[in-house]
């Protein structure tokens, strides 16, 4: 689609760009937004965010996107809670010509963004399976422990891990279950597995709150290394417990690359260059032992940015 | 003092009653009589079961056993609403009102007036209509408070009683049960609720009064019910009343000082 | 010695009509309508003319819609001296229950939306049906009884669709959710429609005396005949129907069950009746103190985004508003009635 | 019936009190005095401000305007707690008890007797201590409900006015106030409130006696302070002391009959 | 005509000691109690002997102590027929702060952990206090107050961050995390010891009579001489000293701030004090039973998980378990009073 409707429409110095995610704290979503403004930054762009506060409130997500939108900005980065409900606010924006970004989680209709960003989450969830796979020597009982079961990321995460396991007849999948986010409900979820499964040989998380939860059973369990984890994200949280040893793998995603991706794209549609409609950011696996090299740290997330 | 209408058929007579609270024994087998055209006094010590028995009466609480009989036949008030349709209204010791209501919305609750037609039917209310009618009722009874002011939480106690008196009263048909009306009312209110309370039963109502200040017990009922640790121990008639022997019936001794002292509790049988 | 001191009886002093302007801050609404008014004079000074400009008016009111339809019913309960903690699962559940009755149905029309609307409505009617009973016949607190549909509910809904949202609503629905009347859009418009009616009920007729008198005294109520327990459910029935109404509509509006957006639905609903003036020990309360009351986080949540704060800022502005917002009226009764010995709170 | 220790000196003085509630005006310049060992009965129609007179001597209300003395000094209680250090005790007319607790909780309640040594400095209670005190006191005062059983919500309304009275009675070093002591108390137990309250009062406290009922007040008292919409209108020794005069201060006429009837709201400004 | 019906008076009848298993029916705590025993019982056969493992019992304590450490100070609240809301972000906040002063001290041993601790305990005093003077001298609504003060705490330790969760916690703290006494975790027995010290205050101190005192009735309590708002103003702050304890163990057992993981830690705690038997309109309620109530949900979800069953299954029937409680209760007490007109909710 075209360029923006301001008057400085071709000028990508000053040009305006707020960034909507689902979670504010989340250090992923945190990450995309640093490198979006960090890039934004490097070529004069004048990059604002905002974060739902509520998790997976859509409702509450759009009201802030229809506020965002009312100041007229000339892009939108925008990570929606929910792929279908998340596209109401956009339409009448795209009337106006802003060009949006969808980062991470993919609207339903194609027409409502300019370009998508985001990392296989299908395909990841596979390698890292393969990885957990191989640890265990392809045999044994494994547990997986997902975040918010109406989340399509989360599904298409599970999803992976369902099917990667099809070429590991002798893994057996014990449960797959979704407790609360909350660290109480996911510790008390995995140590009840443990008890259960004194043979456990291994957890898939999808995300950092499920290792760190899955983790202090670990501990208390005295299962520490014996049981195998691998998880998603590099966060602090995953790069400390895969040094303590409780992580073995994490999918590597680049959320920074992401958001500098995401700026990227913005720039070239108020140039009126063509845009590509789907961007994959790469993701790779990073184990404990290459944590702390050089390579290693490269994909850590920051946590932070000085923007 | 004694009214003319006098009959030997009885309004409302209960036998047998027994409640529990619990462990507690409050009515054991209590029985009750009372006429139409006539007051009737129900007197007994502190915790006799005096109010326990109103509330069986007039439907608030479902008795363990017993059976009441309203004009000679059975009738067992499931439910506040089944006495009230059997023309039995009560002034409870505790009141009892709305206390976020005025005193209109009070006298009129679950029993309001609508409006005419259609709204009417979709259960909206006629407030005017109500208001003027309760001032009629006020005015009637020789209340000079207006209804129509703030809400009943404003008032004090006396006010407050005097509303539910006045609710009690315009409803009543056939009996009226006023448990301990006049505990808050100042000398000339107690004077006016008692007068009223004559008057209502000359009107042929019975009226039942619970109070424990003996000389209005002599000054207006016609006939005393006595009740003495949950059973009915006395029914005397106004002309065999005299001070002594009420109190002596209450206390279950023939002279006040033949019995141990009774005391602010009459649950002896608690105090070990 | 006789001392006999006979002064002058004071005729009248304390029934002179007060002063329009104490009549008017002695109004109990008069608190939540000012700190709103303060909000958009703020906002339109720091926002610039666009918080007024039609289109914000208009993001805002359909922010507020669906949570004022969930307010409405949860005051009626907070009227009762009850609480109805359950209306964001029961939202969420007759959503999911609606989607799969329109999925069977097949039809992208009008039919298939219709019989939508009417599961949504009976399983959100079921469902506070449910919540009555147990409150009233069966006598239980019914913060926990409500607290345990809460979680039933969200559970069941999750068994139903087996985790995900569902998302497959007709077309006609989706259109529905984006219409307007006369720039006003619907879902407004039958939030509207839902807080008048139930507003004059409330106000004008023997249902809405007797909520009152239920939650003001519950044993007078039954003391005067009426029928307590029926009432009781009934209401929570009404709430239930209304978040039944809700889960269609946000269908409607978002094309999406959402499942675990609405965890927070019931805090927000019953902050809007209580800004509103209701008081959890019943008796008090009133429409359209909740319509004022739920418009009061709506707009500060739009003027904060607007104003570009961080989001972070803007949860802790809206905290302290709140607290702002009774204190304020806690001042307010001050200056009149200083001291009310029982139901300060 | 008058006392011996009669003297001028006055226990409780209060001059040109003033109370609104809102835009109630309910105490309009009131005063009031009472003599260590004399009862002083304090008489006034309903809603004419004696609840609110003596919360404002008992510190549970501040006056919008006025001043009290006791013993002659400058005193006005701001909180309870004040009052009770003054030794003026309280049974209000809504008693104040707390209900969950027992009665001998509440008898102590706000001072209650710790364990000796250090558990006692931690705040440990010492319940034994309590209930054997509050055995002894209930006896003192010829009560004899177990203040040991259960908690007061379980209690018949007379036996909470028994807890309350012997709550005050039992603390009271200076001036007792009671406000409609014997309302919901049966005939034997009113007598027994009203002996001790003799007994008290000849022990050389000041007892401050709210009642309705005028023989009483002409039975007990030695003094009556009349109190009208808000003002004293009278303060009468007890040999002047007549029912007639008594109804006719309270009413405000010379007679009952010169005066439109007062009825049960004494507001009549509000009755427009 | 006379009618004199003298009947002999009963001697004594009701004050018979109740047989002993009437007695045990009666206690406040037989349902809790012995829905407890059920569950385990019926897990115990579904389950096998795996559910009374040493490893399961110390996975289910470790489990409830920090949530209950939080009821102990709901508890009392609601003793005082008030409401807190608020624990779950004071405890997030705590934690917050208690990690940005550790990190300043910039040491990994117990001179940090130490400081963090007084730190976590300080800003908890402090936000409970604040709580408290709202609620008690200035008369505000404690479910609005305490709602007011979760949003801005929550608000307030995303401003601090920056957003994300922080987790650099010292090394001895993470090692007292699973540390054990005679295989019993820290954490528990921290928990354990604040319970019974709790318990007993409420149950044998001056404070606890005057807690349920005003609870009961804050009017009497004033007039019996209780400083009812120092006392009001004082619970409030124990419940937000032990929420900044709990958040201080929390970092200790998780390593992390889980910023966004304690939006619903209040319901949890005040669950457990409702179940325990406390009353939402004060005066009544037992550390003792909350220790009881916060156990049933935590023994519940053990014991779903390892009989298998899906987590949207667990949530249903965590809800109707919650519900059955209550419901068991309430029978029970009809049993025994029958009719109880008021604070039968
Ligand atoms: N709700 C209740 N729960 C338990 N016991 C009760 C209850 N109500 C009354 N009782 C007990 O039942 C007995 C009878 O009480 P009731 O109120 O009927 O007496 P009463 O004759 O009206 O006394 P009073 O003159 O004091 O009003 C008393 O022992 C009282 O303690
Ligand atoms: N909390 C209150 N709020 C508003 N008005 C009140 C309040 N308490 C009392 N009043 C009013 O103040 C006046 C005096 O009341 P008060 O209770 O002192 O009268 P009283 O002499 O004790 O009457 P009674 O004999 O009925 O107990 C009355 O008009 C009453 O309506
Ligand atoms: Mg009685
Ligand atoms: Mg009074």
């Amino acid at each position: 689609s075209s360029g923006a409707a301001s008057t400085e429409a071709g000028t990508v110095e000053g040009a305006t760009v707020a960034i909507v995610g689902p979670l504010s704290g989340d250090p992923y979503y945190q990450e995309v937004a640093c490198g979006a403004r960090t890039a934004g930054k490097r070529l004069g762009m004048d990059v604002g965010e905002q974060q739902a506060s509520q998790n997976q409130s859509q409702a509450a997500q759009n009201t802030i996107v229809q506020n965002v939108l009312s100041k007229s900005p000339q892009a939108l980065i925008y990570t929606p809670a929910d792929p279908v409900a998340g596209g109401l606010p956009l339409r009448t924006a795209r009337d106006d010509g802003t060009t949006v970004i969808d980062v991470d989680a993919q609207l339903e209709d194609a027409d409502l963004y300019d370009s998508f960003v985001a990392s296989d989450h299908y395909e990841g969830a596979k390698q890292i399976t393969k990885e957990l796979a191989e640890m265990i020597g392809g045999k044994g009982k494994v547990a997986a422990i997902g975040s918010l079961p109406s989340n399509p990321i989360t599904q298409a995460r599970i999803k992976g891990f369902q099917d990667a396991l099809k070429d590991y007849p002798d893994i057996e999948v014990v449960s797959t279950s979704y407790p609360d986010l909350s660290p109480a409900a996911i510790q008390s979820n995995a140590s009840a597995t443990l008890v259960k499964h004194p043979d456990l040989k291994g957890f898939y998380t999808t995300n950092y709150l499920n290792s760190s939860g899955a983790a202090v059973a670990l501990r208390n369990a005295n299962q520490v290394g014996k049981v195998k984890m691998v998880s998603w994200d590099t966060g602090v949280d995953n790069v400390k417990l895969m040094r303590e040893g409780v992580v073995q793998a994490t999918v590597a995603q680049q959320p920074f690359k992401m958001g500098e991706l995401a700026i990227e794209q913005i720039a070239k549609s108020i140039k009126g260059e063509k845009v590509d409609k789907t961007v994959n950011a790469p993701v790779s696996i990073l184990t404990s032992d290459e944590v702390d090299t050089a390579k290693g740290k490269e994909l850590w997330y920051q946590g932070s940015c000085d923007v | 003092m004694s009214t003319a209408t006098t009959s030997t058929e009885f309004a409302l007579t209960a036998r047998g009653v027994h409640v529990f609270y619990g462990q507690v024994h409050a009515l054991r087998g209590a029985a009750f009589d009372c006429r139409p055209g006539e007051v009737t006094a129900l007197i007994g010590d502190n915790g006799a079961g005096k109010s326990t028995l109103v509330k069986v009466l007039s439907g608030a609480l479902a008795p363990d056993e017993g059976s009441v009989e309203v004009d000679g036949r059975p009738f067992l008030a499931r439910t506040p609403s089944d006495a009230q349709d059997a023309g039995i209204e009560t002034v409870y010791q505790d009141l009892s009102l709305a206390a976020d209501l005025g005193p209109v919305q009070n006298m009129f609750l679950g029993r309001e007036i609508r409006r005419p037609g259609i709204l009417g039917r979709l259960g909206f209310l006629d407030d005017k209509a109500m208001a003027a009618s309760a001032v009629e009722d006020f005015a009637k009874l020789g209340l000079r408070v207006d209804p129509r002011r703030g809400s009943v939480r404003e008032m004090s106690g006396g006010q407050r009683q005097g509303v539910a008196v006045a609710k009690a009263v315009s409803w009543a048909k056939r009996v009226v049960l006023l448990d301990e009306p006049t505990a808050a009312l100042g000398v000339v209110q107690t004077k006016g609720v008692l007068d009223m309370v004559r008057r209502v039963a000359d009107q042929g109502l019975a009226v039942v009064l619970i109070t424990h200040n003996m000389t209005d017990v002599l000054s207006v009922s016609d006939r005393v019910e006595v009740l003495r640790l949950g059973q009915r121990v006395a029914s005397i008639e106004r002309r065999d009343a005299t001070l002594e022997r009420l109190v002596a019936e209450m206390t279950g001794g023939t002279a006040p000082e033949s019995e141990p002292t009774t005391d602010l509790s009459s649950d002896q049988e608690d105090q070990r | 010695m006789t001392t006999t001191t006979t002064t002058q009886t004071p005729a009248s002093a304390d029934t002179l009509t007060a002063p329009l302007g104490r009549r008017i801050t002695q109004h109990p609404l008069f608190v939540v309508t000012t700190a709103l008014v303060l909000l958009f004079v703020v906002f339109t000074v720091v926002n610039g003319p666009t918080f007024l400009s039609e289109a914000n008016l208009r993001n805002m009111a359909l922010a507020g819609a669906i949570i004022l339809i969930l307010a409405v019913g949860v005051t009626m309960v907070i009227i009762t001296a009850g609480f109805d903690l359950s209306v964001g699962s029961v939202l969420v559940l007759s959503g999911v229950l609606s989607v799969i009755a329109m999925r069977a149905v097949g039809d992208t029309g009008w039919t298939s939306a219709i019989i939508g609307l009417l599961v949504a409505a009976a399983s959100g009617a079921v469902l506070g049906a449910i919540n009555g009973a147990l409150v009233s016949y069966a006598g239980l607190n019914p913060i926990i009884v409500t607290l345990g549909t809460l979680g039933a509910a969200l559970g069941l809904a999750q068994v139903v669709t087996g985790g995900p949202d569902l998302n497959d609503v007709p077309m006609v629905m989706a259109d529905f959710g984006v219409a307007r009347v006369l720039g006003v859009p619907w879902v407004v418009v039958v939030a509207a429609v839902i807080a008048i009616i139930a507003g004059m009920a409330m106000r004008y007729t023997a249902f809405g005396r007797h909520t009152y008198a239920i939650g003001s005294n519950s044993e007078a109520a039954t003391r005067a005949g009426i029928k307590v327990k029926a009432h009781l459910a009934a209401i929570y029935m009404i709430s239930g129907l209304l978040a039944g109404l809700a889960g269609w509509l946000s269908l409607a509006v978002y094309g999406t069950t959402n499942i675990n957006g609405h965890s927070l639905d019931a805090l927000s609903a019953a902050t809007a009746a209580l800004l509103g003036g209701a008081s959890l020990f019943g008796g008090v309360g009133t429409i359209g103190g909740t319509v004022l009351g739920n418009a009061i986080p709506v707009v500060l949540s739009a003027g904060l985004v607007i104003a570009g704060l961080q989001s972070f800022w803007q949860q802790f502005v809206t905290g302290v508003v709140l607290i702002g917002a009774v204190y304020l009226d806690r001042v307010r009764r001050l200056g009149l009635g200083r001291r009310s010995p029982r139901r300060t709170r």
